[in-house]
C-alpha cells in the first residue's frame, strides 16, 4: 500500500464520465484539489459512445474535446484511470479511500503510435462497442481517448501475444509484470459520479433481445449511427447487415416497470425522438420510424423537438406498449400490441427494432459506502444523518435518471457542495 | 527581444524517423526557422527528452519552444513548459499517419513535415508567453438578483462556501413564487406525499447569515464593469440608491405565470376555474382541510386541466413545455385527496410528463384514487353551480364531458428575463437614426430590464429561445454569454422547484469560479486558464465598431469618442474581435494576426509547374482539427498538398489570412468551422457565420486579383468527421487541379 | 439417495379414467425410479381451477382450496403438495399467497373451514412437479436412474401457461421458458429450443364454450411444432395435453390438415428413459401414439 | 334534467370505481392503470372482444357502469396470465377480469347465453356437486346447455374425440352415475357455502 497522496483538503471525485469530469474541472477551476478516479482505462464515460446530442444534434465529443482541453491545463485535477473505491472510512471532511488500481500494463510512456495493436492478433469484445464489434486485445478504447494511451487486455498477458505487444513497443512502453495496487488518500468530500449503465434488455423477455439479433437497443443504436462505430455510421441490421430503413423505437424498455425500473428513465423518449432524426439523415424520406409508446416525455423546450419529429412524415407514433415481439423468417422482428388510443391492434413488420433502454445506476452494483443513502432504484440522495453529515454527495445519473445537460448542472451543484465541506474544514483547521 | 532563445525539439519516434529526413528537419529549423538550439531524439516525450528540454529552458535560457512532434492534442501532459512560449509541429497526426505509405510519396511527405517545422518556427517568432493582465478585478462579493428559491439557494450556497453575498428583491419579503405554495412536491424518496416548501427555513437561514446581505423592495438600477469589478446600483423602491462593487452575479429572476385571461377558451376568466398558483393560495386558506371556492362551497370535485395555453403549435399560447405542471397537478390532487378522499379528482393529459421518480409520485396519486385520464379538452363553460368541461378522451376514443365545482388550468412559465436583445438593438438603431418613437421605446423597453448592463450590447443577458435566458449548449449549461453573470431557475429554463434549487447551487459555483478567475486575470470557459486577453493599438483604431458589435460576450464596449474599450474580464479569448478588425491593431500575446500570418507566409511555395497545389486550411482548434487528427489515428490518407493551421474560432479569421495565402501562391484556401445557424455549435457562438459573412464581402477582391470565387471555401465540419473531412480535402484538392495553379504564384 | 416424500396433489383430471390418467400412471412410475414417495392428500377436493370464477367468486374458491391444505398440514404434517396438474398448483398456490398476505382472509377462511370442522394454520407449501424435479433432484439428479436415451427424436417442449405464469419454474423466463428443453436434453432428445409457440394459450379455458377459438391456439401451436421439424410434443399440463392431442383430428376435420402429432408429458419421457414400459408410461393413453417412444421402450 | 345530463354528472366520478373497488375481486388495483395496453396486446383472444383489459379499466374510472358490466370480453379470458406477467403497474389483471365477471354475473348484468358463462357456471356447480369435477358430465352437461337437440347435434359432433379418450381409458363411461368424489362431501359443502356467505354479506349481496 502506498502512502497518502492528498489531503482533507482534496476532493475525490468518482467517474470520469461527463458528470465526473465537470464535477472535477469545475471544483478545480475554482482552485480545488481533485483527484478524479475512473475505473474503465479511459476518461469520457458513456457520453463519449453517443453520436449525437437531443435537441441539438451536435456531437458529445465536441464536448468533450473542450472539456479535455480544460482538463489538459489545469494542474489541480489529477487522473487516476483504471481506479475503483475499495472503501471509504472516516466522516465529512475528513475520509480515507482506498483506492484499487487495476494494471493497464502500458506505461505513460506509451505515445499512442498503435504497434503494440498491429503485432497483436488476438480480439476481445470492444466494451466501447457495447460487443457490436471486436478490438484487438491491445488497444485505444477510442478515438477521443485520455489518457491516449493503449491497454493491454489482461487475456493476452502470459501468452505469447502479451510478448508480441511487448516486443512490437520500441519504446519500452508495455509492462506486462504491472500489479494491481492499492492506495490509499485522505479526501475532505467525495462526489459519486458513477452514473449509469444500460438496463439489462435480456431481462424485458417479451422483446426477445437475447433471442432475436434484430431487437437490440438503444445505446447499440448510437454506436450504429456513429461514423465512429462498428458499421462506419451506416444503419446495417446485425443479423444480416442489410439496410436497416424502417425502424421501430419501443419506449419505456425496463423503465416505468414494476418488473424491471421503477423509474422513468427520463432520457428515453427523447433519446428515440433523436434517434428518428438518425434514420432520417440516413435514409431521407425512404426510413420510416415507429415510435410505440406510453407518454412522450419531451420536457420544458424538448417539446419544440417532438413537435419538430411529429411533423416528419417519417415518423409515425403508436400510443403502446409493445406487448411482445416474434421475429418471422426473414429475422424481421414483428411487434404485437395495441394502439390505446381508440384500441387499434397490430401486428408490425420492421425491418429493426431499438429498445429504449432505461437507466440503472451504475452503483446499483457497485458497493457504496454504507453511510450513502440511496433511493428505491438505488441512484444516489446523499448521506445518511443530517446536514452536518453530508460529506458525500451524488452528482449527474448517478443521483437520478437525468439528461447530459442536466446532469452537468447537478455535477456543478455537487462541486460548491464538496467545496462547502473543504472551506468547513479549512475553517475548522484554522480555528 | 535581446533575452529570447529560440529552440526547436524534432522528435523521430513513433515512425516519424523512419518516414522523415530528420536531418533535412532540422536543418530548415535552424536555417529557415532561424532558431538557435536545434536538436533532435528518438523519444521526446520520455523523460529523457523532456528532461533535455527542461535543461535547456533552465541551464540555456531557452525562452521558446518549438516541439516538431505529434499534435499539440497529444502528450500534453509531457509537453508541459509553463514558463516558455511554446508551438507545436504536428508531424505525426498532421503527416506521417495521413501521407500515403511508400517511397512514391517520400517527397510530399518530407515537403510536407519541412513546411510544418517552417510554420511552427514562423509562429515561435511572433509568439510571447502571456503575462497575464495586471489589471486584475479582485471583488469576490457574489450579487444574487431575486429572492425566491432559486436565488436564495444561491445566496445561501455561496455564503456557505465562504463568499459574501448580496440579495436584491424587489418585493418587500424574500420567498418569490415559492412564497405562494401550500406544500412542494418531494425531493426524495419515497416520493408519495407533497412535503413543506422548507421556504421559511431557507429564507431564516439566509437573513441570518454573516455574509449575506439582503436588500428588500429594491432593483438592480444599474450594473457597470467586469467580473471582479462590477458596479452595481441597487435602487430601493423609496428611490435610496446603494452602490455595491460585486465580483459575480446570479440572476435568479424567476417566472410569472402564463395569464389565464388569455385562455377563455378554457373557462379563463369564469369564477370556478383557477390556474395553479390559484389553487395554491386556495389550497394555503385551507390549511388541510377541504379546499374551499370563492363563493365559499366545499369542492366536491375537481378537474385539472394539463397543458393549458402550453405545447401550442397555433402560435397563440406557449409552445414549450413547463415541465412541472404534472407533477404540481399530482400534488394538488392530493391536497383534495388528502383532505377528503371522498373528493372526485381528474387530471385530463395528453402526455403524462413526471420523469425520474415522479413516477412514485405519479402511482402515489393513483393509489390515493386520482383518476388519470388521456384526453384534450375542448371547452370549460359554467354550469350550474360548477363547471362543464368538455373534451375528447383519447382512450375511449369519444367526445365526453365531466361536471366540476372547480377547474384548475395547468398554465405555463414566463421567464422574466428582461430585455430580448435583438429587439433592443434595433430600436436602438432606430432611435441613434433619429427615430423619436423609437427613442420613447427604447426608454420604456429598458424600464423592463433586470440587470440595467451598461454593455455595448445592451442592458440584459442574451435571450435563448421563448425567452429564456439559458445556455445554448448542452455540456455547458452555465455558458453564459456575459462572462460572470449566471441565470438561475426558471428564468433559465421552465422548471420545477427541485431543479431550481439544483440549478442555482451550480449557478452559485460558477459565480464563485469567476471571482477566483477574475482575480487571477484566467479566461473563463472554455479556454478556462488562459492568460493572454486583447491588445489593442488604438492609434491605429479607426472606430468602426466592428469589434464591438461582434464580439459575441459583448466584452467591449464604446467611450465617448467611441473607440473600443476593452473588458478583459468579460473576455472569452475567442479572437472575434481580431478576425473583425480591418485595421489588424488587435492580438493577443500568443495568437495574432502575425503569429498566423507569419505561418502562411513561411510556407515554401512550389512553382505553378510544379503540379503541386498548396491548400490552406484554417481549423478551428475545437472540432475541424481534432476531426483531423483523428483521421490520423486512424490511418486515412488525404492529400499532402494542404497545409493545416489551426485557429481559435473561424471568427478569429481576419480576411488578411486570405489574401496572404492567395498571394503568397496558395492555390485554395479551406475554412472549416462549425455548425452555423439555429442549433450552431460554435462556443464562440457565431465563428462560422462570421467566417461565411466575411469571406461572402472578398469575393470583389478575389476577382480583381483575377481568382476563381471557388479558391476560397468554408465548410462546417464537427469532430465526428474524420472520414467525412478527408473526402472534403480531397475533393477540393481535385477541384483545385481542375481549376489549375493560382496564376498569383511566383509574384512573391 | 434418501426418499423424498411429498403430499401428492393429483387433482381431478389426473384420476384412474380421467383425461390425464396417462399422467398419473407415469408420474408413479416415474417417482419410483427417482425413489420419491407420493401421499394423496386425504379427501382432497377439485382446486376450483381459474374457469370457476364466474360462479364461485373469490372466497369459496380459496375456502375450498385450504381445505386441502389443512387435510395436508393435518395428515401429512411437514411435507410439501405437490401437484402435477398446471391449474391444481396455480389454483392452490395462488390462494396459499393471498392467505400469506392477509390475515383478514385467513380468518374468514378458517371461518369458513370451521364449518366442516377444519382449521388451516398457514402450513404447507404448494410446489408443482416440475419444481421438485428440479429444485430438490437437479438436472444431474434426474439423469442418475436413466437407463435409455431418447436419442433421435425431436421434442417441441411446449410449455403453455400455468406452470409458466405467473409464478414460473425456478425463475425462467415467462416468454422462453427452457425447462421442458433441458429435461429434454437431460434424457438425450433433441430439444427445440427455439420452438416459438412454447406459452402460447391453448385456450383450454375455452375449449367446451367457444372451440373455435382454442382450436385456433392449437392449430398454431401444432403448426408450428411441425415447422421447427418436432417429432412429439412434450408438456407439463394436463389441460395442455389434453386440448393439444385431443382437437387434433377435429382441426383436421375442419380445416383439411393432417396433423397427428404425439403429445406427451415430461413424466412419460422420463419413465421410459428410466428403463420403464410403453404401459407404465401411459403410452397406451395416447390417442396419438407415440410409436418413435414405444419402439425405445421396446428396446 | 335531461336523461344525458344525469350520465354527465356521474362521468369520471368515482362513484363505479369505489364500487368495483369494494365488491370485485382485486379490484382496487384498477386505478393502478396507466394506460399503457400491453395486456391487451398480450391476450391472446384480444382479436376476439370487444373491451380491452385497459380499455374496460378506463371505462370503469369513466364510470361506465352498463357496459362494463354489460361487456362479453371478460369472459374470454382463459387465465393465461400473459397480462399479468407483462402488467408494468402489476396490476392483477386475471383476477379482475374474473372478479368483473363473477360481479357481472351475480348482478345478472352479464351477457344472456354467454357460452363461457353458463359453461364456467357449469363447471363450478359440477365441481360443488361431489367436491371433484366429473368430466363426463361437466362436458354433456355443456353440450346440452343450448338445448336437445342442439346438444345431441354437438355430442354427435364430438363422438370419436369422446370414444378415443374411452379407448385410450381416459373417459369412464361410468362416471355418469357418480364417479369421484370427496368422502366428506357433507363438510365440503358446508364450507363453500359458509365461505359463499361471507364473501356476500362482505360484498352486500343478499341472498
Amino acid at each position: 500500500m502506498t502512502a497518502s497522496i492528498a489531503t482533507s483538503q482534496a476532493i475525490l471525485v468518482v467517474g470520469g464520465g461527463i458528470s465526473g469530469m465537470t464535477a472535477a474541472l469545475e471544483a478545480a477551476e475554482c482552485g480545488k484539489q481533485v483527484i478524479l478516479a475512473e475505473k474503465t482505462p479511459t476518461l469520457g464515460g458513456r457520453t463519449a459512445l453517443l453520436y449525437r446530442y437531443f435537441p441539438k444534434m451536435c456531437h458529445p465529443t465536441c464536448g468533450l474535446e473542450i472539456n479535455l482541453r480544460r482538463l489538459k491545463g489545469n494542474r489541480n485535477v489529477r487522473v487516476m484511470t483504471m481506479t475503483e473505491v475499495l472503501a471509504v472510512t472516516g466522516r465529512r471532511g475528513d475520509y480515507t479511500v482506498t483506492l484499487k488500481v487495476s494494471p493497464r500494463y502500458v506505461t505513460e510512456s506509451c505515445t499512442g503510435c498503435g504497434d503494440c495493436a498491429n503485432a497483436v492478433s488476438a480480439e476481445i469484445d470492444n466494451p466501447y462497442e457495447y460487443g457490436l464489434a471486436k478490438t484487438r486485445a491491445a488497444y485505444l478504447p477510442h478515438a477521443m481517448a485520455y489518457p491516449q494511451r493503449y491497454v493491454i487486455d489482461p487475456s493476452i498477458v502470459g501468452t505469447p501475444e502479451g510478448e508480441k505487444a511487448k516486443a512490437a513497443c520500441k519504446f519500452g512502453a508495455v509492462d506486462l509484470e504491472m500489479k494491481e495496487e492499492t492506495v490509499e488518500i485522505k479526501v475532505g468530500a467525495v462526489i459519486w459520479a458513477t452514473g449509469w449503465k444500460p438496463y439489462d434488455a435480456a431481462k424485458i423477455q417479451p422483446y426477445g433481445y437475447d433471442r432475436f439479433a434484430n431487437v437490440i437497443t438503444s445505446v447499440e443504436f448510437e454506436r450504429l449511427a456513429d461514423p465512429h462505430g462498428p458499421t462506419g455510421g451506416k444503419i446495417l441490421r446485425p443479423s444480416d447487415g442489410k439496410e436497416a430503413k424502417d425502424i421501430a423505437f419501443i419506449q419505456c424498455a425496463g423503465s416505468r416497470d414494476e418488473n424491471h425500473l421503477r423509474h422513468c428513465s427520463r432520457i428515453c423518449c427523447m433519446a428515440s425522438l433523436k434517434q428518428t432524426q438518425y434514420v432520417r439523415e440516413a435514409w431521407g424520406d425512404a426510413g420510416k420510424s415507429t415510435v410505440y409508446y406510453i407518454d412522450i416525455r419531451a420536457i420544458d423546450r424538448f417539446e419544440d423537438f417532438y413537435q419538430m419529429v411529429q411533423k416528419d412524415a417519417t415518423v409515425s407514433f403508436v400510443k403502446s406498449k409493445v406487448a411482445k415481439i416474434v421475429e418471422d423468417k426473414e429475422s424481421n422482428p414483428v411487434l404485437h400490441g395495441v394502439d390505446t388510443e381508440g384500441y387499434h391492434r397490430y401486428a408490425t413488420t420492421h425491418d429493426l427494432a431499438v429498445l429504449a433502454i432505461g437507466m440503472e445506476p451504475e452503483a446499483n452494483g457497485i458497493k457504496l459506502p454504507d453511510d450513502m443513502l440511496l433511493d428505491s432504484s438505488g441512484f444516489i440522495e446523499g448521506c445518511k444523518g443530517t446536514a452536518e453529515d453530508q460529506g458525500m454527495f451524488g452528482a449527474g445519473a448517478a443521483s437520478s435518471p437525468l439528461d447530459v445537460n442536466r446532469s452537468v448542472q447537478s455535477a456543478t451543484a455537487a462541486a460548491l457542495r464538496a467545496i462547502k465541506v473543504i472551506h468547513k474544514t479549512a475553517r475548522t483547521e484554522q480555528v | 527581444m535581446a533575452d529570447n532563445k529560440f529552440a526547436a525539439y524534432i522528435c523521430s519516434g513513433c515512425g516519424l524517423g523512419d518516414q522523415l529526413d530528420i536531418k533535412t528537419l532540422e536543418k530548415i529549423a535552424l536555417k529557415e526557422g532561424k532558431m538557435q538550439v536545434v536538436k533532435s531524439h528518438p523519444f521526446l516525450c520520455n523523460a529523457e527528452g523532456v528532461q533535455m528540454i527542461n535543461d535547456d529552458v533552465e541551464k540555456e535560457g531557452v525562452t521558446h519552444v518549438c516541439i516538431a512532434a505529434c499534435s499539440r492534442r497529444s502528450k500534453t501532459e509531457a509537453f508541459h513548459f509553463p514558463t516558455v512560449a511554446m508551438s507545436r509541429a504536428n508531424l505525426r497526426e498532421g503527416v506521417i499517419w495521413v501521407v500515403a505509405a511508400g517511397e512514391a510519396h517520400d517527397e510530399v511527405r518530407q515537403e510536407m513535415a519541412d513546411d510544418y517545422v517552417r510554420m511552427g518556427c514562423a509562429e515561435l517568432k511572433k509568439m510571447k508567453l502571456p503575462a497575464g493582465n495586471p489589471d486584475k478585478a479582485h471583488s469576490k462579493r457574489i450579487l444574487v438578483v431575486g429572492g425566491g428559491m432559486s436565488g436564495l439557494t444561491a445566496a445561501f450556497e455561496a455564503a456557505e462556501a465562504g463568499y459574501e453575498t448580496l440579495v436584491v428583491e424587489k418585493q418587500a419579503q424574500l420567498g418569490g413564487w415559492a412564497a405562494n405554495l401550500w406544500k412542494r412536491v418531494p425531493f426524495k424518496a419515497p416520493y408519495t406525499e407533497p412535503q413543506d416548501t422548507g421556504l421559511a427555513d431557507l429564507a431564516a437561514k439566509v437573513g441570518s447569515h454573516p455574509l449575506i446581505k439582503v436588500h428588500l423592495n429594491s432593483t438592480v438600477a444599474e450594473t457597470a464593469g467586469a467580473p471582479g469589478r462590477f458596479a452595481v446600483k441597487i435602487a430601493q423602491e423609496s428611490g435610496a440608491v446603494t452602490e455595491e462593487t460585486v465580483g459575480a452575479i446570479v440572476q435568479a429572476t424567476g417566472f410569472t405565470g402564463y395569464d389565464i385571461a388569455k385562455l377563455p377558451e378554457l373557462g379563463g376568466g369564469q369564477a370556478n376555474v383557477v390556474d395553479q398558483a390559484g389553487l395554491e393560495s386556495m389550497a394555503r386558506a385551507a390549511n388541510g382541510a377541504t379546499i374551499k371556492r370563492a363563493d365559499g362551497k366545499d369542492v366536491k370535485s375537481v378537474v385539472f386541466l394539463q397543458c393549458a395555453g402550453q405545447r401550442d403549435d397555433s402560435g397563440k399560447h406557449l409552445p414549450y413545455c413547463s415541465g412541472h405542471c404534472c407533477a404540481t397537478s399530482i400534488k394538488q390532487a392530493m391536497y383534495f385527496k388528502n383532505a377528503n378522499p371522498d373528493i372526485d379528482t381528474v387530471v385530463v393529459y395528453q402526455d403524462l410528463r413526471v420523469p425520474g421518480m415522479g413516477e412514485d409520485f405519479y402511482r402515489s396519486a393513483q393509489e390515493k384514487g386520482v383518476t388519470f385520464t388521456k384526453g384534450k379538452a375542448s371547452g370549460v363553460e359554467s354550469s350550474g353551480n360548477g363547471c362543464k368541461v368538455s373534451f375528447r378522451d383519447l382512450i375511449l376514443d369519444e367526445e365526453t364531458s365531466i361536471n366540476a365545482d372547480l377547474v384548475v388550468l395547468a398554465t405555463g412559465q414566463v421567464p422574466s428575463a428582461g430585455v430580448e436583445l435583438d429587439a433592443w438593438t434595433e430600436v436602438t438603431n432606430a432611435a441613434d437614426g433619429g427615430s423619436a418613437e423609437a427613442k420613447q421605446q427604447k426608454i420604456v423597453m429598458h424600464k423592463s430590464s433586470v440587470l440595467n448592463l451598461t454593455y455595448r450590447q445592451g442592458p440584459d443577458l442574451p435571450q435563448f429561445k421563448y425567452g429564456f435566458a439559458d445556455s445554448h449548449f448542452i455540456c455547458f449549461p452555465y455558458e453564459t454569454r456575459r462572462t460572470g453573470i449566471y441565470a438561475a431557475g426558471p428564468v433559465r429554463r421552465p422548471m420545477d422547484l427541485l431543479q431550481a434549487t439544483e440549478d442555482a447551487t451550480g449557478a452559485a459555483l460558477k459565480a464563485i469560479q469567476a471571482v477566483e478567475n477574475a482575480s487571477l486575470g484566467r479566461a473563463a470557459h472554455p479556454r478556462s486558464g488562459d492568460l493572454s486577453y486583447p491588445l489593442v493599438r488604438l492609434e491605429g483604431c479607426t472606430q468602426c465598431k466592428r469589434c464591438t458589435v461582434e464580439c459575441p460576450f459583448g466584452a467591449i464596449d464604446e467611450d465617448e469618442k467611441r473607440f473600443p474599450v476593452f473588458n478583459e474580464q468579460r473576455c472569452r479569448r475567442c479572437g472575434t474581435c481580431m478576425g473583425a478588425c480591418p485595421v489588424r491593431v488587435i492580438s493577443f500575446e500568443n495568437y495574432s494576426v502575425d503569429t498566423v500570418g507569419s505561418q502562411i507566409k513561411a510556407v515554401d511555395m512550389p512553382d505553378e509547374f510544379s503540379e503541386r497545389p498548396r491548400i490552406l486550411i484554417l481549423a478551428c482548434e475545437n472540432d475541424a482539427y481534432p476531426a483531423l487528427d483523428m483521421a490520423g489515428l486512424s490511418r486515412t490518407v488525404y492529400s499532402a498538398f494542404v497545409r493545416v493551421i489551426p485557429v481559435r474560432c473561424l471568427g478569429s479569421v481576419n480576411t488578411i489570412w486570405i489574401t496572404d495565402a492567395l498571394n503568397s501562391g496558395f492555390d485554395g484556401v479551406m475554412m472549416m468551422g462549425c455548425k452555423k445557424g439555429d442549433d450552431y455549435q460554435c462556443h464562440f457562438v457565431k465563428g462560422s457565420e462570421l467566417a461565411h459573412y466575411r469571406m461572402s464581402k472578398i469575393g470583389d477582391t478575389l476577382t480583381q486579383l483575377g481568382l476563381e470565387p471557388e479558391r476560397v471555401v468554408t465548410q462546417e465540419v464537427a469532430i465526428t468527421d474524420n472520414q467525412r473531412v478527408v473526402t472534403l480535402i480531397n475533393d477540393y484538392v481535385a477541384q483545385i487541379n481542375e481549376l489549375g495553379m493560382s496564376p498569383m504564384k511566383g509574384f512573391n | 439417495m434418501a426418499k423424498k416424500e411429498y403430499a401428492f396433489y393429483p387433482g381431478c383430471s389426473s384420476q384412474l379414467k380421467a383425461s390425464a390418467s396417462n399422467y398419473l400412471v407415469s408420474t408413479n412410475a416415474m417417482c419410483k425410479s427417482l425413489d420419491i414417495k407420493l401421499t394423496e392428500i386425504p379427501d382432497w377436493n377439485c382446486c376450483g381451477a381459474s374457469v370457476g370464477y364466474c360462479e364461485g367468486g373469490e372466497l369459496p374458491r380459496i375456502a375450498i382450496n385450504a381445505r386441502n391444505f389443512a387435510q395436508a398440514e393435518t395428515h401429512l404434517p411437514g411435507q410439501d403438495i405437490v401437484a402435477t396438474c398446471a391449474a391444481c398448483w396455480l389454483g392452490a398456490r395462488e390462494s396459499k399467497e393471498r392467505l400469506d398476505g392477509s390475515a383478514q382472509l385467513m380468518k374468514e377462511t378458517n371461518e369458513a373451514l370451521a364449518a366442516a370442522g377444519l382449521h388451516y394454520s398457514g402450513g404447507a407449501n404448494v410446489r408443482h412437479m416440475v419444481e421438485v424435479l428440479i429444485e430438490d433432484f437437479g438436472y444431474d439428479g434426474l439423469k442418475q436412474p436413466m437407463k435409455k436415451s431418447l436419442e433421435g427424436i425431436k421434442f417441441a417442449g411446449y410449455v403453455g401457461c400455468q406452470t409458466n405464469r405467473p409464478f414460473g419454474i425456478d425463475g425462467e423466463s415467462f416468454e422462453n421458458p427452457l425447462y421442458l428443453d433441458k429435461m429434454v436434453e437431460t434424457f438425450g432428445g433433441e430439444a427445440l429450443t427455439t420452438y416459438d409457440q412454447k406459452v402460447t394459450c391453448c385456450g383450454g379455458a375455452l375449449a367446451f364454450s367457444e372451440p373455435e377459438k382454442s382450436q385456433k391456439q392449437i392449430r398454431d401451436i401444432v403448426e408450428s411444432a411441425y415447422d421447427h421439424g418436432a417429432e412429439m410434443i412434450v408438456t407439463p399440463c394436463p389441460l395442455c395435453q389434453a386440448n393439444v392431442e385431443v382437437y387434433q383430428s377435429e382441426i383436421n376435420k375442419k380445416q383439411g390438415t393432417k396433423f397427428n402429432m404425439p403429445v406427451l408429458y415430461y413424466s412419460q419421457l422420463m419413465t421410459i428413459a428410466y428403463g420403464g414400459s410403453a404401459k407404465e408410461a401411459g403410452l397406451n393413453g395416447q390417442l396419438i401414439r407415440a410409436e418413435k417412444l414405444e419402439k425405445i421402450a421396446g428396446k | 334534467m335531461s336523461n344525458a345530463n344525469v350520465q354527465a354528472v356521474a362521468r369520471y366520478q368515482n362513484d363505479f370505481l369505489r364500487e368495483v373497488e369494494e365488491r370485485v375481486e382485486e379490484g382496487h388495483m384498477v386505478k393502478m392503470c396507466m394506460q399503457c395496453g400491453v395486456c391487451a396486446g398480450s391476450c391472446p383472444f384480444g382479436p376476439d372482444w370487444e373491451h380491452s383489459p385497459q380499455k374496460i379499466f378506463m371505462m370503469i374510472r369513466a364510470g361506465k357502469r352498463d357496459e362494463v358490466l354489460g361487456s362479453d370480453s371478460m369472459f374470454m379470458c382463459t387465465s393465461c396470465y400473459s397480462c399479468i406477467v407483462r402488467c408494468p403497474r402489476e396490476l392483477p389483471i386475471t383476477h379482475i377480469m374474473h372478479g368483473l365477471a363473477n360481479y357481472a354475473h351475480r348482478l345478472g348484468l352479464a351477457p344472456k347465453g354467454q357460452p363461457t358463462r353458463e359453461f364456467a357456471t357449469l363447471f363450478w356447480n359440477n365441481l360443488v356437486k361431489k367436491g371433484r369435477v366429473n368430466e363426463l358430465t361437466l362436458t354433456l352437461g355443456h353440450y346440452f346447455t343450448n338445448g336437445l337437440v342442439s346438444g345431441i347435434k354437438t355430442a354427435l359432433g364430438m363422438q370419436r374425440i369422446g370414444l378415443g379418450l374411452f379407448l385410450a381409458k381416459r373417459l369412464n363411461p361410468m362416471e355418469i352415475f357418480g364417479g369421484h368424489g370427496v368422502k366428506d362431501l357433507k363438510g365440503f359443502h358446508a364450507i363453500v357455502a359458509k365461505a359463499k356467505e361471507i364473501e356476500d354479506r362482505k360484498k352486500g349481496f343478499t341472498a
